[in-house]
């Protein structure tokens, strides 16, 4: 296809979250920023491996260039990215990796992401005392990685230990109940680490009028807005960019145009902002965007990978709309 | 003949509508063929297999919650099981899940008998209970499945005696479908057990008194849903070559599927061709949506549509025969 | 042949028949049961804050289960709950930066009723099932959500303070829910026994022909009924992103299948005809207790997982047993 | 049959909850011996019947098949035994059609066809579902379907309650050629007349207990009628003939309170026109699927009429709903009770029904206590397991069909065969209701399968047949032969004296079902 013109086709397979949403936009925003995709062809829906490797044959029989896929697990698309590989559709997968060969991979890591915000936690409590270690869903390949990111921080540090584990499904509500029943025991503990399910456990603690202990989120709006103004709130948004999926159509658009990338994997490495140094309330103050759904991620652009306003994001409009 | 068409009415108008959604899909994409017919068949297996179990359980007068569940139990033991294993491993594999999947449909059909509690809850609660053993299973999305069962499913048969003109168009998947649900369903339908299960779903009472065992009826029916979910789990694994202990979609769908089959929920009546053709249906418009690129969440909505309004014309169109 | 008049009748068949009579007292022994379990295993817990937070939680999913009790009184389900909920709660969250909260709240819940609506017209008039219907329009209302959540991500969302107040906050250590709770659970189970509505949802369950004999337009009640569950749903929601303070697409979908069972599990027959709402309320608050004890539990997830089913499984099949004829 | 007897139960009880179905029954059945039970409603025949065929289990009993002792536990086992019942209820699966219903239970399909052809069904299609079929032919496709397999004994629990003369007739005679065979049949039966006419002896059981087992000879239903029901008053009384009805003191040209003019619905209802006066009971007869069905249902709003018009107190009338019927003050009782009741719900909220339909606030539950207990004595409906109406036996679900319109004050009464399968004492009740309503101003129009009836309470009689109405007669001179007559199409005898009681020489012709 010639310049300004590609069909780029986008799989994905969680709806109605806040970061699955925001990359969707970010998607849309590069697509019309780029000025060289004519259309998208989005199938997104709530499905597992097996769904999404109908939607990518869906696409693959659309005619789409290229396919940005965010990928229900590492190994299960496999097949379907191969057959459109072989079609000469060019794919990206983002958020996650895929073991596929043919495919690009600009994922965020999220081994890292776990190791850096435990990391950051266990140093706050010098490397001594009890944590509660609230994961994402049980079976996700997501939260999976980030367990062994966890462990990895967790065996660095012998003197902290797990006094609870629980799964939130990330799901607010349950966060929610799980922390409030843990804070009922009465048992003490040091400090929260979640997996992105943040803004509701530090609600918890203010309505409970317990003492706040370190907690440990993603860089959703609504939490970094409580790292800022929360009184007596000492914690890190590690950062975890939905907005990756716009540089997934930048990635897809540039190997179209025939820049194919040196390496095949780009790992975006995650940030850590805490409020316990100037240095970090700095960024975290310039982070901040009250404006943004407190469940979207506050870093809306991936610098270099993206160069949507973020007007456009919030506007959420792709080619043609 | 008309007794015929009469019976299989609804399922022959749904195979209309299933030929017109096809023309409609090649006016869209002049390129659609045998290529998509294949990646069609091979995306309504899984929810074919989950219906076909949600099919039976239903005339059986029940319902089964835990189809999901017990897919993804199959899926993961399947895929943990050939993990690191030989090829040849993999025959004993498939034999021993189908027999989970058994195992599983008679646990489910002795604790609705046992307990006394109406189907819809025990399966529910067995939901929870299937989900929670895949995922003592397999923690996370992980395994593998042996390359003759992956490439059971994928490209075209060729038949003995047909040309290849016809054979190229004719997906191996389909094929296993159309084998899997044949060789269980075929003497089941005819035989005195497939209609007591009938029976059963009918009038439970006068089924008992015309001297149905209608216990051990009713957990047969639950075992062969089992043994359906199983194929469907296994069929999961062929797919994506791995395991994941998350269930699918497939509950949800397959009680869509299983009323646009015309099967009643409450029992005794329908078949398993019907709902299998609402399955392809289903997922045909799901490619015509992808293919027109239709927003995504006007996708969903256009779904939902479709469901409510066919159910809403075939109820329709019922009353207008009755009254005829 | 025993002669004599029955006076002495076993204390094992009198306890039954009492059980039998009173539905309530058996579940409500099975939650204290599982409250002193809870204590066991977590010394201290059972605390005045834990009793109100454990109500806090049990209030929106009675309330979701309200909307199953009543439809499966009549035979039915609503499988919309949880996203009408959502609707709502979402709604509410993001009118209110441009309205008054009073307003916002009236506005969030016009979708639910008209879902509710839509429900009962499919479900009463052109007699889908309501499984199906009630399955359909949940899609239909997710994916409108979507689409309104792109047409006002710009506007950002808020919860107001009143309903803060309702959901999360305490008086004297009294949950301020049950201001609002009490009295619709009292309308509700008044409304069931000594209404005409009430009776009529009853008689539709159990002899839908029967009831349109004694002059019954059963779609009337039917379309009825759909709405008002949708409206319960609504403030179901309401009360939910109250308590939860985040409002998200998918709030108060994971509450749809306990829903279910809440009423389920308080009795209710899902064939219709039977059952009421006080057991579902006490069902709401042994679902949210049981959720508590398996998050203590420090047992691996798939094992908690299979626990949960098998509870809910017993306790049902107890109550089965406990109410039914001997 | 002294020596062995065949079926020998003894000290059988069973108990629902409070109900003691039965307390000690026993009964006795020799070979080639047709044995009638008999008991008013709820004296628990049904049950010791399921008990027998082991559809039900016995708290406590013996049972002797051939002299062994046999404990049943499903109808399958009972049926191995010899034992085959056919139940009150239909016992085919509704969703299958009649060839899959034999194949499930094994029958073998020419007997099996041979017996229909016997029983009076001459045209029958294997294919067609059951749920189709009226429920006359049900009746005999069970019975059918049970002597297809030969059994020793045959268990008939009110076989011919629901069907018309012409096919009750038709049982009769083949039960009587079981009986010639050497096998045996219990036969359950509220009519006199097929009692003495079939039987060799009879068991009575009063309130679960079996009273007396006495030999079937003349003379022997007064001593029946005094074991079953435990008293020796007011039974020589018949209900009587009926009182100088309203109908006849009515002044010329007043209008009548229901006109039906050239009514036509369905493929059976054709031309039906009668006027339905104020304060008479007029009686329908028709033998099976001539119309009476549709004409009831136009009248109740249950079904659209095609043709003709409806007029209630001279005022057109259109029924799209029974919600309208009931506004015109046109009320329902249908035959099948399942159809009309609540059946897990009180017997309060049962007769309270039809006042919810139209007011869905606040119940006033004193006015509410009122009606329902006025209406609960006047038909002296047995309460005792008032929680469930599923609990009360069949004539007392019958009394609260009909006390539901009592208590909302009836104008019209509809009522579809009321009195089918139930016990004499009942009946008589239900029929001087019927005249104490009509004698208040209320009218009757009442379809009834029981020709004597139309004597004991009706006024007049219209006859249907093949859809149209071919005779109405006057109660004095609509005795059951002239009626039969008519309702096979014959044209009236010159001279209509014939004596009352002799046996109607029906069944003779070979009349199928379905209009002419
Ligand atoms: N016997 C029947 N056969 C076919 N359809 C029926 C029958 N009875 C009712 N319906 C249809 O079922 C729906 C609900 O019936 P219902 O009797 O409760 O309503 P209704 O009050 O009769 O409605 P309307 O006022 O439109 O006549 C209506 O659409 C009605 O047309
Ligand atoms: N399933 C049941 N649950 C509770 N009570 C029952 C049940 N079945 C029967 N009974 C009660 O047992 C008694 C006997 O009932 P049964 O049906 O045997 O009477 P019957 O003699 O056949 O009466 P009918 O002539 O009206 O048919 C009645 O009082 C009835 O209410
Ligand atoms: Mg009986
Ligand atoms: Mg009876």
């Amino acid at each position: 296809a010639q310049d300004g013109s590609y069909t780029i086709g986008v799989s994905n397979t969680v709806q109605g979250n806040g970061w699955r949403e925001e990359m969707v936009c970010a998607i849309k925003a590069q697509a019309l920023a780029s000025g060289k995709v004519e259309s998208l062809n989005i199938a997104h829906r709530n499905t597992d491996a097996a769904g999404q490797l109908e939607d990518i044959r869906n696409l693959i029989q659309a005619g789409v260039d290229a396919i940005v896929v965010n990928p229900a697990n590492p190994e299960g698309i496999n097949p379907a990215i191969k057959e459109a590989t072989d079609a000469g559709i060019v794919v990206v997968a983002v958020d996650q990796a895929v073991t596929e060969q043919s495919a690009f991979v600009l994922s965020n890591n999220q081994e890292e992401y776990a190791y850096l915000g435990a990391k950051w936690l266990f140093e706050q409590l010098g490397g001594d005392g009890t944590v509660v270690y609230m994961r994402g869903a049980a079976g996700a390949s997501a939260d999976d990685d980030r367990d062994a990111g966890f462990k990895r921080a967790l065996a660095e540090f012998p003197g902290i230990k797990v006094a609870h584990e629980v799964f939130t499904g990330w799901q607010q509500d349950q966060g929610k109940q799980q922390i409030l029943d843990y804070i009922a025991t009465g048992i003490p503990f040091d400090g929260v680490w979640t997996s992105g399910i943040d803004n509701v456990i530090v609600d918890a603690f203010v309505e409970s009028d317990v003492p706040l202990v370190p907690i440990v989120g993603a860089d959703n709006a609504g939490f970094v807005g409580q790292l800022n103004s929360v009184e007596g709130l000492v914690g890190a948004a590690v950062t975890n960019p939905g907005s990756i999926g716009g540089a997934g159509v930048t990635l897809a658009v540039r190997i179209l145009d025939g820049e194919t990338p040196g390496s095949r994997t780009v790992l975006v490495d995650p940030e850590l902002w805490e409020n316990v140094t100037a240095d970090g309330r700095a960024k975290l103050a310039a982070a901040a965007d009250p404006s943004l759904d407190p469940e979207w991620p506050v870093s809306i652009s991936v610098p270099e990978w993206t160069n949507y306003s973020k007007a456009q994001i919030i506007a959420c409009a792709g080619p043609g709309e | 003949m008309t007794q015929t068409v009469r019976r299989h009415g609804w399922a022959i108008g749904l195979f209309a509508l299933l030929v017109l959604l096809l023309i409609i899909t090649k006016l869209i994409q002049p390129g659609y063929g045998a290529s998509g017919i294949g990646s069609l068949a091979r995306a309504a297996l899984p929810f074919a297999f989950a219906t076909a179990a949600q099919v039976i359980v239903v005339i059986a007068g029940g319902i089964d919650l835990s189809i999901a569940s017990m897919m993804a139990v199959t899926s993961v033991t399947a895929a943990a099981m050939m993990d690191g294993a030989s090829e040849e491993f993999a025959v004993v594999v498939v034999l021993f899940v189908l027999l989970l999947g058994i195992a599983m449909g008679m646990i489910n059909g002795i604790l609705v008998v046992l307990t006394r509690v109406p189907d819809i809850v025990v399966t529910l609660a067995m939901l929870f209970v299937w989900e929670g053993v895949a995922l003592l299973i397999l923690r996370a999305p992980g395994g593998a499945a042996a390359e003759w069962l992956k490439g059971i499913i994928v490209g075209t048969a060729g038949i003995p005696g047909l040309p290849a003109e016809i054979t190229a168009w004719i997906p191996k998947a389909l094929l296993v479908l159309v084998v899997c649900l044949g060789i269980v369903w075929l003497p089941l339908r005819r035989s005195r057990l497939g209609l007591s299960i009938y029976a059963v779903g009918s009038d439970a009472l006068a089924a008992f008194r015309s001297g149905v065992a209608v216990n051990r009826t009713k957990v047969v029916a639950y075992a062969v849903a089992g043994l359906f979910a199983a194929m469907g789990g296994l069929v999961l694994t062929m797919s994506t070559g791995i395991g994941a202990p998350i269930p699918g979609p497939y509950l949800l769908a397959s009680v869509a599927a299983v009323v646009l089959g015309g099967v009643a929920l409450g029992g005794g009546r329908g078949g398993l061709l019907g709902p299998i053709i609402a399955v392809f249906i289903l997922r045909l418009v799901r490619t015509d949506l992808t293919l027109l690129s239709v927003d995504p969440n006007i996708t969903t909505v256009i779904e939902g549509t479709i469901m409510v309004v066919v159910v809403i014309l075939g109820g329709l169109v019922a009353l207008r025969g009755r009254s005829a | 042949m025993s002669t004599g008049t029955a006076v002495a009748i076993p204390i094992g068949r009198r306890l039954r028949r009492f059980l039998r009579d009173q539905p309530l007292v058996p579940l409500i022994v099975l939650l204290v049961g599982l409250v002193i379990v809870l204590e066991v295993l977590r010394p201290g817990i059972v605390n005045e804050r834990w009793i109100a937070n454990t109500i806090k939680f049990a209030i929106p999913l009675a309330i979701l289960a309200s909307c199953q009790t009543l439809t499966m009184l009549t035979g039915g389900i609503d499988l919309s709950v949880g996203i009408v909920a959502t609707v709502s709660a979402f709604v509410m969250a993001t009118q209110v930066t441009t309205h008054d909260p009073a307003i916002a709240i009236a506005i969030s819940l016009l979708p639910a009723i008209l879902i509710g609506l839509a429900n009962g017209i499919g479900a009463g008039v052109f007699r889908v099932h309501p499984l199906i219907m009630t399955l359909g329009l949940s899609l239909i209302a997710t994916g409108g959500l979507q689409v309104y959540q792109r047409t006002v991500l710009a506007t950002g969302s808020a919860i107001p303070d009143s309903l803060a107040w309702l959901g999360t906050g305490r008086t004297n250590g009294v949950p301020n829910s049950l201001v609002l709770f009490v009295p619709l659970a009292a309308v509700i189970i008044l409304g069931l026994r000594r209404t005409g509505f009430g009776r009529l949802l009853y008689a539709i369950g159990d002899n839908e022909n029967a009831a349109r004999l004694s002059g019954v337009r059963a779609w009337q009640v039917i379309v009825v009924l759909y709405a008002l569950s949708g409206l319960l749903a609504g403030i179901a929601g309401l009360v939910y992103v109250g308590l939860i303070k985040a409002p998200s697409l998918s709030l108060a979908v994971p509450l749809l299948l306990p829903s279910v069972a809440a009423a389920v599990i308080g009795g209710t027959s899902i064939f219709g005809g039977r059952g009421g709402y006080g057991g579902t309320i006490v069902g709401a608050l042994i679902l949210t207790v049981l959720t508590t004890l398996l998050t203590v539990l420090q047992v691996p997830e798939g094992a908690r997982r299979i626990l949960f089913g098998f509870i809910i499984l017993a306790v049902t099949a107890a109550h089965v047993r406990i109410t039914e004829d001997s | 049959m002294t020596s062995e007897s065949l079926l020998d139960a003894s000290g059988v009880c069973k108990s629902y909850g409070p109900v003691a179905a039965l307390r000690d029954a026993s009964l006795t059945v020799g070979p080639g011996e047709v044995h009638a039970l008999v008991g008013a409603n709820g004296a628990g025949k049904s049950t010791l019947v399921k008990i027998l065929t082991g559809a039900v289990r016995p708290d406590s009993g013996r049972i002797l098949i051939r002299g062994r002792d046999r404990k049943v536990h499903s109808p399958a086992e009972a049926r191995r035994s010899g034992l085959v019942s056919v139940y009150q209820e239909p016992a085919l699966i509704p969703d299958l059609d009649v060839a899959d219903n034999l194949r499930l239970t094994g029958t073998p399909v020419d007997p099996f066809m041979k017996w229909v052809r016997a029983l009076g069904i001459d045209k029958l299609d294997l294919f067609e579902t059951a749920r189709d079929l009226p429920l006359a032919v049900l009746r005999i496709l069970d019975l059918a379907r049970a002597l297809a397999i030969e059994p020793d004994v045959l268990l008939l629990d009110e076989m011919t309650a629901a069907l018309p003369a012409n096919l009750a007739e038709k049982v009769l005679d083949v039960v009587r050629r079981q009986c010639e065979t050497g096998r045996s049949v219990i036969f359950i039966s509220h009519r006199f007349l097929e009692i003495s006419a079939l039987c060799d002896r009879a068991t009575v059981l009063r309130d679960g207990e079996t009273v007396g087992v006495v030999d079937v000879e003349a003379g022997v239903e007064e001593q029946i009628v005094e074991l079953m029901l435990g008293t020796r008053t007011e039974l020589g009384r018949a209900a009587g003939k009926p009182q100088q009805s309203a109908g006849d003191r009515r002044p010329e040209g007043e209008t009548p309170r229901l006109r039906i003019s050239n009514l036509g619905a369905g493929t059976k209802l054709e031309d039906v026109s009668f006027d339905l006066q104020v304060g008479e009971v007029l009686g329908v007869i028709a033998l099976e699927g001539q119309g009476q069905d549709e004409l009831f249902g136009v009248l109740s709003g249950s079904r659209r009429a095609l043709t003709g018009k409806i007029e209630v107190d001279g005022t057109e009338a259109r029924f799209r709903h029974p919600a309208d019927a009931i506004r015109a003050g046109l009320v329902y009782v249908p035959s099948n009770r399942v159809d009309a009741l609540l059946m897990q719900r009180s017997v309060r909220e049962n007769i309270a029904l039809p006042f919810c339909a139209g007011a869905w606030g606040p119940i006033d539950m004193a006015k509410e206590n009122v009606r329902v207990d006025g209406a609960i004595e006047r038909l002296q409906i047995d309460t005792r397991a008032q929680g469930e109406v599923q609990r009360l036996s069949g004539g007392n679900q019958q009394k609260v069909t009909i006390a539901r319109w009592i208590a909302t004050g009836v104008q019209t009464l509809l009522c579809f065969d009321p009195t089918r399968g139930i016990d004499i004492r009942t009946k008589r009740e239900i029929y001087s209701l019927l005249r104490e309503l009509a004698a208040q101003g209320s009218s009757v129009l009442l379809y009834t399968s029981e020709l004597e009836e139309v004597q004991l309470v009706c006024d007049r009689a219209v006859v249907i047949f093949g859809g149209r109405v071919v005779d109405v007669l006057p109660a004095d001179i609509a005795n059951e032969p002239t009626l039969m007559r008519a309702a096979y199409g014959l044209p009236r005898e010159v001279s209509s004296d014939a004596i009352p009681g002799s046996a109607p020489a029906h069944g003779a012709s070979g009349i199928e079902l379905g209009p002419a």
